[in-house]
């Protein structure tokens, strides 16, 4: 059984690595601060597709509600930026509220005035928001459909809060900090390669230190209750208190990438809280393999690279070839492209691929 | 009438039973006797087409079987008493009864007179929500609506299961009457080896899903009993 | 920025490999090269939705974008140089106009770029925009109260629509309004230029209420209505809201001659969507319409509806604004040239610069002639109001007497006032890329 | 402001209508959610596409005006028929695939909205479309203060009689039984010769022609565009969900769905109405996942 070099851990730290690594070349080969700011986009989904799949791949919690954790982070970080911009004494109000009627600064901005308490708070608020909003579901048992039903109905709630509450948030229009974000003295160009490398920075510690977790005594707990969580219960583990800790994870995961979002962007609005976003992150995770983090990476590169690169004639159909590829893959591969990538490696290296394959599923990558 | 060569079934990936070998005569009574969890309901269930695989040969009649769904099954003449009856609780007796005459060739929609002339609790009870009957007029059901089906081979899991004694002796005599008066064929599983015996023609005893030993009745004897059956 | 990479190389050795190479040091060679080049062509870029709801409308700006390059190299371009367009699709998505428009400034390297129909979708390009120095014309109607150097909007501006309008439905209806609009800035901001004009001619605002975008559901908002009995209604609804709102207008057995609608959006295309009969009656104000009986717009009416871009079957206000983006491009484009003399050197900025006070006559403009203000870089216009008629045309009923000016600060006077350099506060700063 | 700003003072005829105009909300999320809660109710799919099927509902009704001239009134049966074709057609090469696997359907549906999305405006294009109502049903109906649009009542008339269609089928035919008993017992009721892959067939069919309906039916409402599906594919699931997948029970939510919203939007703004609905829809599943009713329903 030990034979497929997909199911060895070496390798597999080697394949991060090495994923990693090219990642972080990019900007010595190529000179394109488009191309730079393009993949440091690609970089921030590929943190979505990792939370989705650290929640779903192995916590067997399917969530659509992703978005909310990278929304309410795209939202702070924006609040930060755009305060960054303003001047404390001589325009302490940022423009869209004062046509908004607001004359002084909502308590809810002041914080933000200091940067590191805003990228705290960036942070820190979707985070604990997961921890809350899992604990409400994950102690009443709500599973399977009901955790995408629930996180659906929470995610069309906090949308319709940040469209409504324009004169916090600028509602539809979304706010448009004018100048790059700044941290330290030091302002970070969006095309700039510091902008790409803290984005990939982000995505490798992030990732990699996911993978430690799951390869953790952790981890195991985690998949065991996704493959069955009574079984568990049984054993005496409290598994709501699993759940929700690896459901807060993917929220922080997300979060980060709401955060680095805006700072290559320069713009947020209540489109980060859009259905489409957080079934977009799940399809790019289930693309590239759920069970996999790096499968995910690779859906969310594949998916996005395709969808900016086809040619023009294709653009007309892509969301037909979209869909089409997506049922493909629910029907046909369910461990994504990575399971491609797992059985071939098996017919090479290791015994007959559909004994490895189904073990596979248990033991995820 | 029913014949199973070789048959090994399975969940999922597991093997559950293992290489079973039946021939079963028209108008004859099997017992399948065992200790709990041996296959016997499984054997049920894999005759049924319940299974996720089947590997061997299942005929009925001579037509094969192997391969058919359930309810082609159930069309071809398989009538399927399961354990604990699995009744339609929010359904009326009425319409309990009718999802039987589903598998009929003919005339469906209509319930057969034989269902409620064995049973006429059944019949005083048509409108009544099948929540509201007892365990036995449950089993009695659930016989009545296994006969909708028309069957030829009527499959029993544990009919007797859970009744108190005066209905288990009412059923043993429904189950004498289908048998030797009107000449269907029985397949059950019995934890009453008195019934067992009394009641029919062959057994077979499993263990852990094989087959390990099988006779007449008459060969039923104490000592078998002991050998396979003790704990 | 020492800073930032000494802290990065601790996090991450996958980083430090990169950094160690010499080539992120390098200055990005591509700013040294010129906008355009003398031997090949201008490129403008064009960025609208094709796809998505937005294409509704989208998808006839990018039309007549290109209807309006045809037509300007055919005439033998612009200072000689024939106009290469490129075409992204934006897919109504604000995610995708932030990306493109990086991509056309940085890499297909337009000297401008038209495109835009929802205020988003602005203020996602807008940081770009203003970083990279780029001119972006946004060719509709907008809230105001933007003050960058970087943007040229030639659409009517919130206070430009309803001086006219208010007055006229007062007068003709009655005091009592009642505002409906989608649930963004630029009904609000409309709403409350409104206000302003129908304070002073006394009229009434009962009550005022908002749906979300493409929200469709107006029974609770047609019971308040019936509630307060206005005199008129009126509208800043967009899109498929605004075509609901007046289908159910008619179900609801309301009437346009007792309590019409007075919109500043439902044109044309809008009334093609929701059927003439649903349309009838109601009042738009725009500075063009279809019906509009000049030479000129018969020209371009006939023009372009004939050309392989007419499909859409008519033509509308949105449309006409984008045309005349166009053509104010080609007009800033060559007054740079006639200022600097050299081609090559011309950059966005210079255009931008050129284009204060750049008009654009009868002989061109289909809504008559326009020009651009030199301070707020809006549009000079005259507003016309039209009553839709049961064939889906507008029948034009006023035209303002004379041109009116943009002034994105109006109802904000205190902010200050917007100059060519930046917003000039009152305490005397000079704000720049206020968004 | 949206909150502050216009607070409606309350007023109790205006309130009385929007009480009113709750029920016709409701009957447009139940007629957009029945379809759904047959669906899921029967098969445990989660069909993300039911959306899009409204909005062919919406189209076909279109192409039956607009090309074959056929009024309206018979447009509903002929889309009903033809979205069920269709459903039936789905659910031979997709759905059949994935029993047993709900997360499954509710990604491959997704992503089967995507194909019908895009489909629809490759075929039409992007301008919207628009389905006539005939004009004999521009009436208004008015008991004193309470008022409602003819086609309004035609809506909750035409919601009404599929509701007790459907209940007639489910309860009172030989084909109801069967489908209530591969509800209950997939098992059991193709032990009776019950073809449970075909019942499945038919119940996605009967569902997806409803849904088809829907579509025709909203048509006269708004604006026919390819994406006008997305927007009641949320407020159908938490009627369902809430219902608890039962037929009642997704009644009963609709009407309580809809009447909360009225009366929110009522007093503050119609997004302001859709936040406080979901979060309280959450809380409420919280509590109560089972939904409303939950009378033996065997859950996958």
């Amino acid at each position: 059984m030990s034979a497929n070099i997909y199911h060895n851990r070496k390798a597999q730290w080697l394949a991060y690595i090495g994923l990693f690594c090219l990642l972080a070349l990019v900007p010595a080969l190529f000179d394109s601060p488009f191309l730079l700011n393009q993949l440091a986009r690609y970089a921030v989904f590929a943190m979505l597709a990792v939370s989705v799949s650290l929640v779903w791949g192995y916590g067997g919690i399917l969530s659509l509600g992703q978005g909310i954790a990278f929304g309410l982070a795209a939202y702070g970080m924006g609040m930060t930026m755009q305060m960054q911009f303003q001047d404390p004494v001589s325009d302490p109000v940022p423009s869209f509220m004062l046509t908004n009627d607001l004359s002084t600064l909502p308590l809810l901005w002041e914080p933000f005035w200091s940067t590191p308490i805003g990228l705290a708070l960036t942070i820190a608020v979707p985070t604990i928001f997961f921890i809350g909003f899992g604990a409400m579901m994950f102690q009443a048992r709500v599973a399977g459909v009901f955790v995408a039903i629930m996180t659906l109905a929470m995610l069309a709630a906090w949308y319709a809060m940040a469209y409504d509450m324009q004169p916090f948030t600028s509602g539809f229009n979304g706010i448009s900090p004018p100048m790059p974000f700044e941290f330290a003295g030091v302002s970070i160009d969006p095309y700039s390669p510091t902008a790409y490398l803290i984005c990939v920075g982000f995505l490798a510690a992030l990732t990699l230190s996911a993978k430690l977790l799951m390869q953790s005594k952790f981890g195991l707990i985690v998949q065991a209750i996704r493959d069955d969580p009574e079984r568990v219960r049984f054993l005496g583990y409290n598994v709501a208190y699993y759940q929700v800790i690896v459901f807060a994870i993917s929220g922080f995961i997300a979060a980060c990438g709401g955060l680095c979002w805006v700072m290559v962007v320069q713009y947020v609005s209540p489109t980060s809280l859009e259905l489409t976003l957080s079934v977009s992150a799940v399809i790019w995770a289930a693309v590239g393999g759920r069970l996999s983090l790096l499968g995910a990476i690779l859906g969310a590169y594949l998916v996005n690279g395709l969808q900016s690169y086809m040619g023009d004639e294709l653009q007309d159909v892509w969301m037909i070839v979209l869909g089409s590829i997506f049922i493909g893959v629910v029907l046909f591969l369910p461990r994504g492209l990575v399971g491609l990538i797992e059985d071939a490696l098996g017919y090479f290296t290791g015994k007959s691929e559909t004994e490895t394959s189904g073990v596979a599923i248990e033991r995820a990558v | 009438m029913l014949r199973l060569v070789d048959v090994t079934s399975y969940y999922g990936k597991t093997p559950i039973l293992h290489g079973i070998n039946i021939d079963l005569k028209k108008g004859e009574c099997l017992c399948v006797i065992g200790r709990n969890g041996v296959g016997k309901t499984t054997l049920m269930q894999t005759v049924m087409g319940l299974t996720t695989r089947i590997d061997g040969k299942i005929s009925i009649d001579g037509e094969e079987m192997t391969q058919r769904s359930t309810a082609e099954r159930a069309i071809a003449g398989l009538g399927y008493v399961p354990q604990g009856r699995r009744i339609f609780g929010k359904f009326t007796v009425r319409e309990n009864i009718l999802l039987g005459t589903f598998a009929r060739q003919g005339i469906k929609a209509q319930i057969p007179e034989i269902c409620l002339e064995l049973f006429p609790y059944l019949r005083e009870n048509l409108d009544k929500k099948a929540a509201f009957l007892s365990g036995g007029q449950l089993q009695q059901l659930a016989i009545a609506r296994a006969l909708a089906t028309d069957p030829k081979i009527l499959l029993l899991d544990e009919p007797t299961e859970g009744i108190q004694p005066n209905i288990v002796e009412d059923i043993y005599h429904t189950l004498v009457r289908l048998n030797k008066n009107i000449g269907i064929t029985l397949v059950l599983t019995e934890q009453h080896i008195k019934i067992a015996k009394s009641l029919s023609d062959k057994f077979i005893i499993m263990d852990t899903g094989r087959l390990v030993h099988s006779g007449t009745s008459e060969e039923l004897t104490d000592d078998v009993v002991n050998t396979y059956l003790s704990i | 920025m020492t800073i930032t990479r000494r802290s990065l190389i601790k996090r991450s050795s996958a980083l430090a490999l990169a950094l160690s190479t010499p080539a992120i040091f390098r200055p990005s060679s591509a700013r040294a090269q010129p906008w355009i080049s003398k031997n090949g062509t201008i490129k403008l870029g064009v960025l609208f939705s094709q796809s998505g709801p937005l294409a509704v409308v989208e998808n006839d700006s990018t039309q007549v974008v290109l209807f309006a390059i045809d037509e300007i190299n055919a005439n033998g371009g612009v200072a000689g140089m024939q106009v290469e367009p490129v075409v992204i699709d934006a897919k109504s998505d604000v995610k995708v106009y932030s990306e493109k428009i990086s991509q056309l400034i940085l890499s297909d390297r337009v000297i401008s770029t038209i495109g835009g129909y929802t205020s988003a979708s602005r203020r996602a390009v807008a940081p770009f925009v203003m970083a990279r120095d780029h001119l972006f014309y946004y060719p509709t109607c907008y809230e105001g109260r933007e003050c960058t150097q970087n943007v040229i909007c030639t659409g009517p501006l919130a206070n430009q629509h309803s001086q006219d309008l208010i007055p006229f439905m007062v007068q003709n209806f009655g005091k009592r309004v009642y505002f409906v609009g989608s649930n963004y800035i630029w009904p609000k901001e409309s709403n409350k230029v409104a206000r302003v004009w129908l304070e002073k001619v006394g009229g009434e605002v009962l009550g005022e209420d908002y749906v979300p975008i493409g929200g469709s559901e107006f029974a609770p908002i047609f019971n308040k209505i019936r509630q307060a009995n206005p005199d008129f209604i009126f509208s800043t609804l967009i899109g498929d809201s605004d075509v609901a709102m007046h289908k159910q207008f008619l179900s609801e057995g309301f009437k346009a001659d007792k309590m019409p609608i007075a919109s500043l959006t439902t044109g044309e295309i809008e009334v093609r969507a929701m059927g003439a009969e649903a349309g009838a009656g109601h009042f738009l104000s725009a500075p063009y319409f279809q019906a509009l009986d000049t030479p000129t717009n018969n020209r371009f009416v006939e023009k372009y509806l004939g050309s392989k871009y007419g499909g859409g079957g008519v033509t509308h206000y949105n449309m006409e604004e984008t045309y005349l983006a166009v053509y104010f491009w080609k007009a800033g484009l060559e007054k740079a040239l006639a200022q600097t003399g050299d081609i090559e050197a011309i950059t966005p900025r210079m255009i931008r610069d050129a284009s204060g006070g750049v008009t654009i006559g009868d002989e061109i403009s289909p809504e008559g002639k326009v020009w651009i203000d030199p301070d707020n870089f809006n549009m000079w216009l005259r507003p016309k109001i039209g009553q839709c008629q049961g064939d889906g045309q507008f029948k034009i009923i006023k035209v303002a007497d004379q041109h009116v000016g943009p002034n994105p600060f109006e109802i904000y006077p205190d902010r200050g006032v917007c100059k060519a350099d930046g917003l000039h506060t009152p305490a005397g700063a000079i704000q720049k890329g206020v968004l | 402001m949206s909150v502050t700003d216009f607070w409606t003072p309350f007023e109790l005829n205006s309130f009385l209508n929007a009480l009113f105009i709750g029920l016709s909300i409701a009957s447009i999320w139940l007629i957009a959610a029945v379809g759904l809660t047959i669906i899921y109710g029967t098969m445990g799919v989660i069909n993300m596409a039911h959306g899009e099927l409204i909005m062919l509902g919406a189209y076909t009704t279109y192409v039956l005006q607009t090309f074959f001239y056929i009024p309206f009134l018979l447009c509903l049966p002929l889309v009903f028929i033809i979205v069920s074709i269709f459903g039936l057609f789905i659910e031979r090469t997709i759905i059949r695939r994935l029993y047993n696997r709900p997360l499954d359907t509710l990604l491959a549906t997704w992503g089967l909205s995507l194909i019908l999305i895009q489909g629809v405006r490759v075929i039409f294009g992007t301008a919207p479309k628009y389905v006539s109502i005939p004009s004999w049903l521009n009436f208004q109906v008015s008991l004193g203060f309470l008022h409602l649009p003819g086609f309004r009542l035609f809506i909750i008339l035409a919601t009404a009689a599929l509701i007790f269609a459907t209940w007639y089928i489910a309860y009172r035919t030989t084909w109801g039984i069967r489908v209530r008993a591969v509800m209950a017992d997939p098992d059991m009721a193709s032990s009776f010769g019950i073809d449970s892959n075909r019942i499945y067939s038919i119940t996605f069919a009967y569902g997806a022609g409803l849904a088809g309906v829907a579509g025709a039916l909203f048509g006269g409402l708004k604006t026919l565009l390819p994406d006008m599906g997305s927007g009641y594919i949320v407020e159908a699931f938490l009627v369902v969900v809430v219902g608890g997948t039962q037929l009642l029970g997704s009644i009963f939510s609709s009407i309580i769905l809809g009447e909360l919203a009225s009366i929110f939007s009522y007093f503050t703004n119609d997004t302001f109405a859709r936040f406080v609905l979901f979060t309280l829809i959450v809380i409420f599943l919280r509590f109560r996942p089972q939904g409303l009713i939950t009378e033996g329903m065997k859950r996958r």
